[in-house]
């Protein structure tokens, strides 16, 4: 099975992503799908990437949900603050102790750090678990150390160890 | 109707999208840091990729799209490698 | 004609493909077997060449003149790209191959061992200048003038050397810049005509509307400058020399037949599109080439005469030779274009031979010297603990008596002195300017009579410093038989255009009458349809 | 034996020779000089066979057509002339053949002496029994090319190297002359067959250009036969072995311009031009040779200034356009050769025997060598014209006629004076020669006592002496049957009266002559001593003359001259070329766009912008803003031109897209990503330009000039490019061109409906073919050139920040080196590698619809290089090689294998190269596709991309981590800085 | 189907989607150009590759659906793509200018930068 | 309308490619080669006329000229494409080697003399 699929979920990606590429339910089309979704991981076999593996599958659906909802929040509060209604913003850094040390983790914790408007993961320094992020509307440090530990850290914790 | 509110809609979007281009290059071409460059060249391949997802649409053909995802998935790795030079004065080490 | 037959006219350009391809994935270390595949091809291509020479002569079913044409991908011209061999097309690949064997021969003695994948880039400079001459498409002649030039940066590169590096940043940069004037002028004559076929070009020149044509004749000036680039023409070859003189010897012999291939494009072009039937537009430009042809035969004699290096001096011989076959197709008319074509070929082999010759007689002078000195080395070796390799050839003892002697018949040959082909085209050349006894006809024979006298001082200066002031305590040359070979046959060859001159120089008479009559040409190439 | 074959071996025997001697050993002197006489006899015996075969005025010919559509034919021609000519050639060459057999040191290589004696026999003989003008030109630069071989045959010596190169410099000036006279004439003539032209004297007079011709033709014949100014190159020519001066240079060589001048003086001897020209010139080398001779130091020196003399005589002789002129040049030819060559033997064998030719040296050796002296006495007064000898018979003819043409030619009266003048300069000159030489004290400044030579070394001479002697004595006996054969040929049978008699009674030619000897002897008795005193050059004239001197400054400052014509034609330098060729592009588009009836230009129309078109045109505010800004920011804002470069290719690709071009969209949008990685890869090894760099004034000033022109070039050139652009684009599309076929057909026969990619790799698949050649080719190119790449020493060096995020590591005790990059890269990787599999998906949908849909081979290639470049950037080279086998050179083969046989194929099935073929197919599963063979073309198109552009990126990359294995490394370079 | 058949406030939802999330990248893009030191700035552009992307690709996705009756969601392949590649650049292009700013402390930053834990200077 | 655009477009281009061919440093004349090189691929493209939402992409079967995008310069601008980057990375290269070489990054290889 790990020869074969080595990746499963990254298997169901590409075949995901086949289809939609293809643009068709046809049957060359998913076959294509298959081929490609047991062909392509292969690579990442060669290259020895450790797989993904998901502790908690239904934690995923709550955090998107919650990035989602943050990201959508953001997005207004950030445009509010671009349209200039906010003159007495104050930008800044920010450390955030993390205790999350799995590395797809680390990664997805990033991405949603840095995909929400107004926050940016900056540096993470492994030795002390420290993440360093900027702010655009540095409203109080320890509300963006909870929103991060609590609303992300957590679930992903979850998720990933 | 729904053709004209269509082509209204669309172009307004077309037009919005180029300010956005023009506001993405000129920081690149103001700087003042080769970072604010970069930067501003992300936000152009962005707005590019978004004016080719709109123009799609308002042509009513699906050939535009894999322009849009060659940005999409592919246009970071001009970036990355900019930003990797700016950080490490090389980009593969 | 047999199958097989049908699929000569692509044999110079797939074989050497093919067999660089091969080469690709064989170890690199394994010289011998790369020396013999390349040898092999290179002899196939030229009997390819000869036999299709013949065809060209004898195909038609009377027994005349015939172009032979082959579809590409099986679509009839102007849809798809045919390839057209006729007795100038296939003259030029038969010189191609004589130039590409001897050549290889030289280098196989030791520069194969300059760098790495000699062999691959040699060959696929071969089908470079063998697509250039063999397409009648417009673009599809874009496209082989690249892989010729791609294939060409690599040899001149070939060797290293801050020289070769140096010269080869200012070929690349003129030669990048001239194929974009390619593009503009190939896209321009497009726009307005909707064809890239050069037969079929011909056919709609005449008929086009006459607010079209001026922008038909922007394009054609451009390309035109794009060719002029190539043939070193002045002033658009101040390029040529210094690359040609840096480049190993048996690239520059390759090199010889590049900026001919340039004049061969303007001459087909010229002959095609702006024949005697292309209406308002028959015989544009001539006036310029003629202009352009003699200043290039003044500046060639110049450098001739400015410079004190006999590699320098080859280059510029191959522009005194570009020159004067432009001034010959701009104010000549058929019967000296004859001639010139049988000078051309004269004059590409003797300029390859000077090339190599000259490449040993400075080798051997200056053994300290590294400006242009190769660095030899094993690829496999890590390139940072490097030392010099120099394969020693065979010491010959009458080494510089036979230099010597192909000092002289190089000498001969560039400066047109009897009894070899160089006289021969010389006075064909004279005896038909002569006789048409024009003010232009008459420009070309002076400048004809200067550049030879200029070539016989330059080389017996450049000559006798070479061969005679080597005293006894000279280190030896050392000569590797290859080279010997190598030279030989290009000599040899020019020999045998002497004693056969008749027969060669009919053929290139009857060519040029073949050329004035471009009818035949555009309806080999323009029958049938479709698929 | 056949008179066609008799000829034949007249011309080719010496050339067999030749070739036969050069492969004799080294040291075969003896072998080499018998194989050089045999020959000569041989020949000898031809040409004695062939005389009575001709009566008078005949002519034996031989046609062996070589190029006939040229009228270049190997015409052997003989008559009484060349019969004469050729008797001289052949008879002094086998002379001087012994001769030079006991001349030679044995240290020499002399076979290949001998070779080039018997070549330039062979090409003497060729000229002279040449019945076809261009074979004349032919033989004559042969002679050209053996005399220069011949002259340079001590090439160690730099006199002879330079005496060399003189002779062929200015004797091929003159055949080019000739040349051109010939073919010239033969146009004229209608032929260049000799006898056409002879018979066809009134055609070629009526015609105007016969003057040119004939102008060609004497420069030629006049630096042959050394006239003035052409002289100078002969006392150079000295510095050859002594048998070629006695040979080429007396008897032989010289005698060719003469010999044409003879050829063709039936044809032109009337002319006013020959009469001035050739007179003219005949009479000033006379004078001047004379005069300078008297002068010479070196034995060899004044004979060939005396040799300059006697040619000017001869010529003169013909030049005075009568018959009896005629007859005595040829005469004096004769009497020339046998008279000089024997004196130059002796002047050899007083310098082989007493080790120096310097007069002032040389003293009193009749006591040393009685016979020669004896031998070179007579000759000398031969070349004096003493009576008894061959020269007084020729020089009272000559007198004669220099008395009877007073009236008639343009020297009028001046004539006889300046003839008795010349014969006077040549007493003295012949009476110093033996004097100084052979009477007087014993020497003193001499290394050796001298002897007498070997005496077959001498026989030679004395063949030639008796000759002299023979003739002086019974010219109706010895030469008159072949002198009347030779004027036949040239004035037909009805030749004048003349006489061969010693003794015509007292005439003023007689009186003249008896003046002349008289005036010499005086002349020497009472300057004699000063001359043999004086210093080195001479009296002024002597020294005023020195043509050599003014071929030396002629020749500097030609290469001079043509250095400086270089520089003021030429470029220097990559700017200017290029400056040049942008220039001249913009110049010529202009012109031919002048020169037509107009170009269809419409003024723009300037309508109210549309909402979309007012997005097209934001679109290129930032394109054209970033290109500007590009150019402006390149010097030194590398980084930020990169940038921008992009932002102008970007607004390029939206253009592609907006503009009904999706696949030009994806293709420069995937090449720009490259492109940039690229340039960042080469950034990081070009020199840091800092605007902080000072520049001095005038350079700046020039810099300034520079900018503001090129900035006029470049607005020019753009305008240009916008108006060409702008009036195609306004025209109405064509209708009746290729696109047509394409759309209409593309689908019914090639089977795809994406028509760019069915032109790609159908209709138009050979360039797509080229096209992947090409890249194969710079992928291979980049690699070979990046294995000898050295970084310049400045660059060596790891870049700053690099080094600082190593040093801080350093600093921090819970981190290692390199743990910087790792945190930083942490996320980055983990996006990177992930995206690895999902790009090779999307380059494969890019492959697979590519016929139908925007995309295919090369877009797909281009991508897959891009997620593995993505991998290098994420973890490093190394990480990537250990676990990901990277063969770039075996995948650009195998790309071009794949194409090359999709195409081959169609072979087997009787089509041409990349015929494709297109067809449905039910498959299990996934019903009815469509497989077009012109995949298989695509998927080699793939690996292609791949290969050539990972090769570049690859080896590119590379270069940092060999600098860094070189630094660890003991045995690094040395720094080049 | 086709455009013409489309409903009107199908169309009408479409445009109002794609106006506003091009309205939104335009705003990311004013900030581009209004913010004044690089980290804010580095924010703006964020705007447009979340929710204007968002909005421009459910438009489309409505579009081609309701259109052309293609309802699968091709838009879905760049919303994830670009989500997650947008924040690789965003990341190390601010790692790169923290690195910057700290070795040259000699420019005056509007906004301290913070060091790296005890790295003086970087 | 936006032929004229694109017209200026390549003037734009060309002029600051032409410009920068002309400047003394390699890098410089890189940047100016790919500019030109912009340049001229949009030139070839306008050869073929400017159509908007026509891509040369049909139906299945007989098709009527009028209605695509004239299909060829695009095919050619695609071969003038890869070329021109083939060739910039070449040029690249030996631009490289030649700063190695040399030390200069002088399009002569040396610095100009004073
Ligand atoms: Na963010
Ligand atoms: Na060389």
């Amino acid at each position: 099975m790990r020869a074969v699929l080595p990746h499963p979920l990254l298997s169901m990606g590409l075949f995901v992503a086949s289809v939609l590429l293809s643009d068709s339910l046809a049957p060359p089309s998913l076959v294509l799908g298959v081929v490609m979704a047991l062909a392509a991981p292969q690579v990442m076999r060669a290259m020895r990437i450790e797989p993904v593996s998901v502790r908690a599958p239904l934690a995923i659906i709550t955090l998107a949900g919650r990035v989602a909802v943050d990201i959508l929040r953001s997005n207004l509060a950030v445009a509010q603050i671009l349209a200039g209604r906010r003159a007495d913003r104050v930008s800044g850094f920010i450390h955030i102790p993390l205790d999350l040390k799995a590395r797809y983790g680390l990664a997805v914790l990033a991405i949603i750090i840095t995909s929400t408007p107004g926050t940016l993961w900056v540096e993470y320094d492994r030795a002390r678990g420290r993440l360093l992020m900027h702010v655009l509307d540095l409203v109080g440090e320890e509300t963006w150390v909870r929103i991060v530990k609590d609303r992300y850290e957590r679930l992903l914790m979850e998720i990933f160890e | 109707m729904s053709a004209r509110i269509l082509e209204v809609g669309l172009t307004t979007a077309l037009v919005l999208l180029g300010l956005a281009l023009v506001c993405a290059a000129f920081r690149i071409i103001r700087g003042p840091r080769a970072q604010d460059r970069i930067l501003g060249m992300d936000t152009l391949y962005l707005n590019g990729m978004l004016i080719a997802v709109v123009f799609g649409i308002r042509s009513g053909s699906d050939l535009y799209f894999e322009a849009a995802l060659v940005i999409g998935m592919l246009g970071f790795a001009a970036t990355v490698a900019l930003a990797k030079f700016l950080m490490r004065g090389e980009v593969i080490e | 004609m047999t199958d097989w037959l049908e699929h000569l006219i692509i044999g110079p350009i797939v074989l050497p493909l093919i067999v660089a391809a091969g080469m690709l994935l064989i170890d690199e270390r394994r010289r011998i077997v790369k020396g013999v595949l390349s040898l092999a091809a290179m002899a196939v291509i030229l009997v390819m060449a000869l036999l299709l020479i013949h065809e060209s002569t004898t195909g038609a079913v009377d027994g005349g003149d015939v172009a032979r044409v082959y579809r590409l991908g099986d679509w009839a011209a102007p849809y798809g790209i045919v390839l057209v061999a006729d007795r100038l097309s296939t003259l030029m690949v038969a010189l191609t191959g004589v130039l590409g064997i001897c050549a290889l021969v030289f280098s196989l003695a030791r520069w194969d061992r300059a760098g790495p994948r000699f062999h691959i880039l040699f060959l696929l400079l071969v089908m470079g200048v063998n697509g250039a001459l063999l397409t009648g498409d417009l673009f599809n002649l874009f496209v082989f003038f690249e892989i010729m030039l791609a294939a060409s940066y690599g040899l001149v590169l070939h060797g290293s050397g801050e020289t070769r590096i140096r010269a080869g940043l200012a070929y690349i940069a003129v030669n990048l810049t001239a194929s974009l004037l390619f593009l503009i002028g190939v896209s321009l004559i497009y726009g307005l005509t909707g064809t890239l076929n050069m037969a079929d070009l011909a056919t709609r020149i005449p008929d086009i509307a006459a607010e079209d044509r001026g922008m038909v004749h922007i394009g054609a000036a451009v390309l035109a400058v794009a060719f002029l680039i190539k043939s070193a023409s002045w002033p658009l070859g101040f390029w040529l020399a210094p690359t040609y003189s840096a480049a190993s010897a048996p690239a520059a012999a390759m090199l010889a037949i590049l900026s001919k291939v340039g004049v061969y494009v303007i001459l087909r072009l010229n002959a095609l599109i702006f024949s005697a039937e292309a209406g308002a537009s028959a015989g544009f430009g001539l006036e310029w080439l003629l202009a352009a042809g003699l200043a290039t035969m003044l500046f060639g004699v110049l450098g001739m005469l400015a410079t004190r290096d006999l590699m320098r001096a080859a280059a510029f011989a191959v522009m005194v030779s570009s020159g004067t076959l432009l001034a010959v197709i701009g104010g000549g008319g058929i019967a000296s274009l004859g001639a010139a074509l049988y000078y051309l070929v004269g004059s590409t082999l003797a300029c390859a031979a000077l090339f190599l010759v000259a490449e040993i007689l400075e080798r051997g002078r200056d053994p300290g010297g590294d400006a242009g000195k190769a660095v030899f080395e094993d690829e496999y070796r890590d390139p940072f603990e490097d030392t010099e390799r120099n394969d020693p050839g065979l010491v010959i003892p009458a080494a510089v008596a036979a230099l010597g002697g192909a000092v002289v018949l190089c000498t001969l040959m560039i400066a047109g002195l009897p009894p070899l082909a160089g006289f021969i085209g010389k006075v064909a050349m004279m005896g038909a300017l002569v006789s048409a006894d024009s003010v232009a006809g008459w420009m070309i024979v002076g400048m004809l009579a200067v550049s030879s006298l200029a070539a016989v001082i330059s080389l017996t200066r450049l000559g006798v410093g070479a061969v005679w002031t080597r005293d006894e305590t000279a280190p030896n040359l050392v000569v590797g038989a290859g080279e010997f070979v190598g030279i030989a046959g290009l000599l040899g060859a020019c020999v045998l255009m002497s004693i056969f001159g008749e027969t060669v120089l009919a053929y290139a008479q009857h060519t040029a009458s073949w050329l004035a009559e471009p009818s035949a040409y555009v309806g080999a190439v323009l029958t049938g349809e479709g698929r | 034996m056949t008179i066609g074959l008799l000829l034949v071996l007249l011309v080719a025997l010496p050339f067999i020779g030749a070739v036969v001697a050069a492969g004799l050993p080294r040291h075969a002197r003896t072998a080499a000089a018998v194989l050089s006489w045999v020959v000569a006899f041989i020949c000898v015996v031809c040409l004695a066979l062939l005389w009575p075969r001709f009566q008078d005025g005949e002519v034996l010919q031989l046609d062996i057509p070589w190029i006939p559509s040229l009228g270049m034919n190997l015409m052997l021609r003989l008559d009484g002339l060349s019969w004469l000519f050729s008797a001289l050639v052949l008879g002094i060459g086998a002379l001087v053949v012994l001769y030079a057999r006991y001349y030679m040191s044995p240290k020499d290589p002399v076979p290949r002496f001998f070779s080039f004696l018997l070549a330039f026999m062979g090409a003497m003989q060729g000229l002279v029994l040449s019945g076809n003008l261009i074979q004349m030109v032919v033989f004559w630069e042969l002679t050209s090319l053996f005399s220069f071989l011949l002259i340079g045959y001590w090439n160690q010596n730099p006199l002879a190297r330079e005496g060399a190169r003189m002779a062929l410099t200015i004797t091929a000036l003159g055949g080019l002359a000739l040349l051109v006279g010939m073919v010239l004439l033969g146009q004229i003539a209608g032929g260049y067959d000799l006898q056409t032209v002879l018979d066809s004297r009134d055609l070629i007079l009526a015609d105007p250009r016969h003057t040119v011709a004939l102008g060609f033709i004497l420069v030629g014949a006049m630096t042959k036969s050394a006239q003035f100014p052409f002289h100078f190159w002969l006392p150079r020519a000295m510095a050859a072995p002594t048998p070629v001066s006695a040979y080429l240079h007396s008897a032989t060589l010289v005698k060719a311009g003469i010999f044409i001048l003879i050829r063709f003086w039936p044809v032109f001897a009337e002319t006013p031009m020959w009469l001035a020209v050739v007179g003219g010139a005949g009479m000033v080398t006379l004078l001047v040779g004379a005069w300078t001779a008297i002068f010479q130091h070196d034995l060899k020196g004044l004979l060939a200034y005396s040799t300059i003399s006697h040619l000017g005589l001869i010529v003169l002789l013909l030049g005075l356009g009568t018959e009896l002129g005629a007859i005595a040049a040829i005469f004096h030819v004769v009497n020339h050769a046998t008279f000089k060559a024997s004196l130059f033997m002796a002047a050899g064998i007083i310098d082989h025997e007493a080790g120096s030719r310097d007069m002032r040296k040389l003293s009193g050796l009749f006591r040393f060598m009685p016979v020669t002296a004896a031998l070179a006495i007579v000759a000398a007064a031969a070349m004096a014209g003493v009576p008894l000898l061959n020269g007084f018979l020729s020089k009272e003819m000559f007198l004669a006629e220099a008395v009877a043409g007073a009236g008639r030619h343009p020297l009028a009266t001046a004539l006889p004076i300046l003839a008795t003048l010349a014969s006077a300069f040549s007493v003295l000159y012949s009476l110093r020669f033996i004097h100084a030489t052979f009477f007087g004290p014993p020497p003193t400044a001499l290394d050796r006592t001298p002897h007498e030579p070997p005496v077959w070394m001498r026989r030679p001479v004395e063949i030639l002496v008796l000759l002299c002697l023979l003739v002086g004595m019974f010219p109706a006996l010895t030469v008159a049957p072949f002198l009347r054969s030779a004027a036949v040929s040239i004035l037909g049978v009805d030749l004048p009266y003349y006489s061969l008699a010693i003794w015509h009674g007292f005439n003023l030619p007689l009186l003249l002559s008896v003046i002349a000897l008289a005036g010499g002897v005086g002349l020497y008795l009472l300057f004699g001593r000063r001359i043999n005193a004086n210093g080195t050059g001479g009296p002024l004239a002597v020294r005023w003359l020195n043509g050599g001197y003014l071929f030396e400054k002629t020749m500097t400052g030609l290469f001079r001259g043509a250095e400086l014509g270089m520089t003021m034609l030429g470029a220097r330098g990559v700017q200017q070329q290029l400056r040049v060729i942008i220039l001249v592009a913009v110049g010529v588009a202009i012109i031919a766009g002048l020169g037509a009836d107009g170009l269809g230009l419409a003024a723009p129309v300037l309508a109210a912008p549309s909402l979309m078109d007012t997005a097209f045109a934001l679109m290129w505010l930032v394109g054209g803003a970033c290109a500007i800004t590009a150019a402006w920011q390149a010097k030194y804002h590398r980084l930020a031109a990169v940038v921008l470069m992009g932002g102008a290719g970007l607004a390029s690709c939206l253009s592609f897209l907006w503009l009904s071009a999706p696949d030009l969209a994806i293709t420069q949008l995937l090449v720009e990503i490259v492109t940039t990685v690229l340039l960042l890869l080469g950034l990081r090894w070009l020199p840091k330009r800092l605007e902080s760099i000072v520049v001095p004034d005038h350079l700046q000033r020039r810099s300034r000039i520079r900018r503001r022109v090129d900035l006029i070039i470049a607005a020019v050139t753009g305008l240009a490019l916008s108006v060409g652009a702008y009036a195609v684009m306004m025209r109405p599309a064509i209708t009746n061109g290729v696109s047509q076929f394409y759309v209409e057909q593309a689908y019914v026969l090639a089977g795809g409906r994406n028509l760019v990619n069915v032109i790609l790799v159908d209709f138009r698949a050979f360039d797509t073919f080229g096209e992947i050649t090409v890249l194969g080719i710079v992928g291979l190119t980049v690699f070979v050139l990046l294995r000898r790449f050295r970084p310049y020493g400045d660059s060596l060096p790891e870049p700053t920040q690099k080094r600082v995020q190593a040093a801080s590591d350093r600093r921090r005790e819970d981190r290692s080196e390199g743990d910087t990059l790792k945190e930083a890269m942490l996320v980055p990787q983990v996006v990177m590698r992930w995206m690895f599999p999902f790009i090779i998906l999307f380059a494969m949908h890019l492959f697979l619809r590519g016929h139908d849909l925007p995309g295919g081979g090369f877009a797909a290639g281009v991508a897959l290089s891009v997620a593995f470049v993505l991998q290098y950037m994420a973890s490093g080279a190394q990480w990537v090689e250990e676990r990901l086998e990277i063969r770039p050179a075996a995948w650009i083969g195998l790309g071009l294998l794949i194409a090359t046989l999709a195409g081959v194929g169609a072979w087997v099935f009787g089509h041409p190269f990349l015929t494709s073929a297109f067809q449905y197919a039910d498959l299990p599963l996934l019903g009815r596709v469509p497989i077009a063979s012109a995949v298989v073309f695509d998927l080699g198109v793939v690996v292609l991309v791949l290969g050539a552009t990972v090769m570049m990126l690859v080896a590119l990359a590379h270069q940092s981590l060999r600098k860094a294995r070189q630094a660890a490394s003991a045995d690094a370079p040395e720094d080049r800085t | 189907m086709s455009v013409a058949s489309m409903p009107e406030w199908a169309a009408t939802v479409i445009a109002v989607l794609a106006v506003g999330g091009a309205g939104l990248s335009l705003l990311g893009a004013v900030g581009l150009v209004r913010l004044s030191s690089f980290y804010d700035r580095v924010h703006a552009p964020t705007l447009g590759a979340t929710l204007g992307m968002a909005l421009i690709l459910v438009a489309s996705w409505l579009y081609f659906g309701t259109a052309h009756g293609r309802w699968l969601p091709r838009e879905l392949l760049i919303a994830v793509f670009l989500t997650v590649t947008t924040p690789v650049t965003l990341i190390l292009l601010a790692r790169a200018a923290l690195f910057r700013d700290r070795t040259e402390q000699s420019e005056p930053q509007e906004k301290p930068v913070p060091m790296g834990g005890d790295q003086p200077g970087g | 309308m936006i032929e004229i655009v694109l017209a200026l477009a390549i003037g734009v281009l060309g002029a600051s490619g032409v410009w920068l061919l002309l400047r003394p440093r390699t890098f410089q004349v890189i940047i100016g080669l790919c500019l030109l090189s912009y340049a001229v691929n949009i030139f070839i493209f306008a050869m073929g006329r400017l159509r908007v939402d026509a891509p040369p992409v049909t139906a299945s079967g007989l098709e009527t000229p009028a209605l695509y995008a004239d299909p060829t310069p695009q095919a050619l601008v695609l071969t003038a494409i890869v070329i021109s980057f083939a060739l910039t990375a070449l040029f690249l290269v030996v631009v490289l080697a030649a700063r190695g070489a040399t030390g200069s990054d002088h399009v002569d290889g040396e610095e100009p003399r004073g």
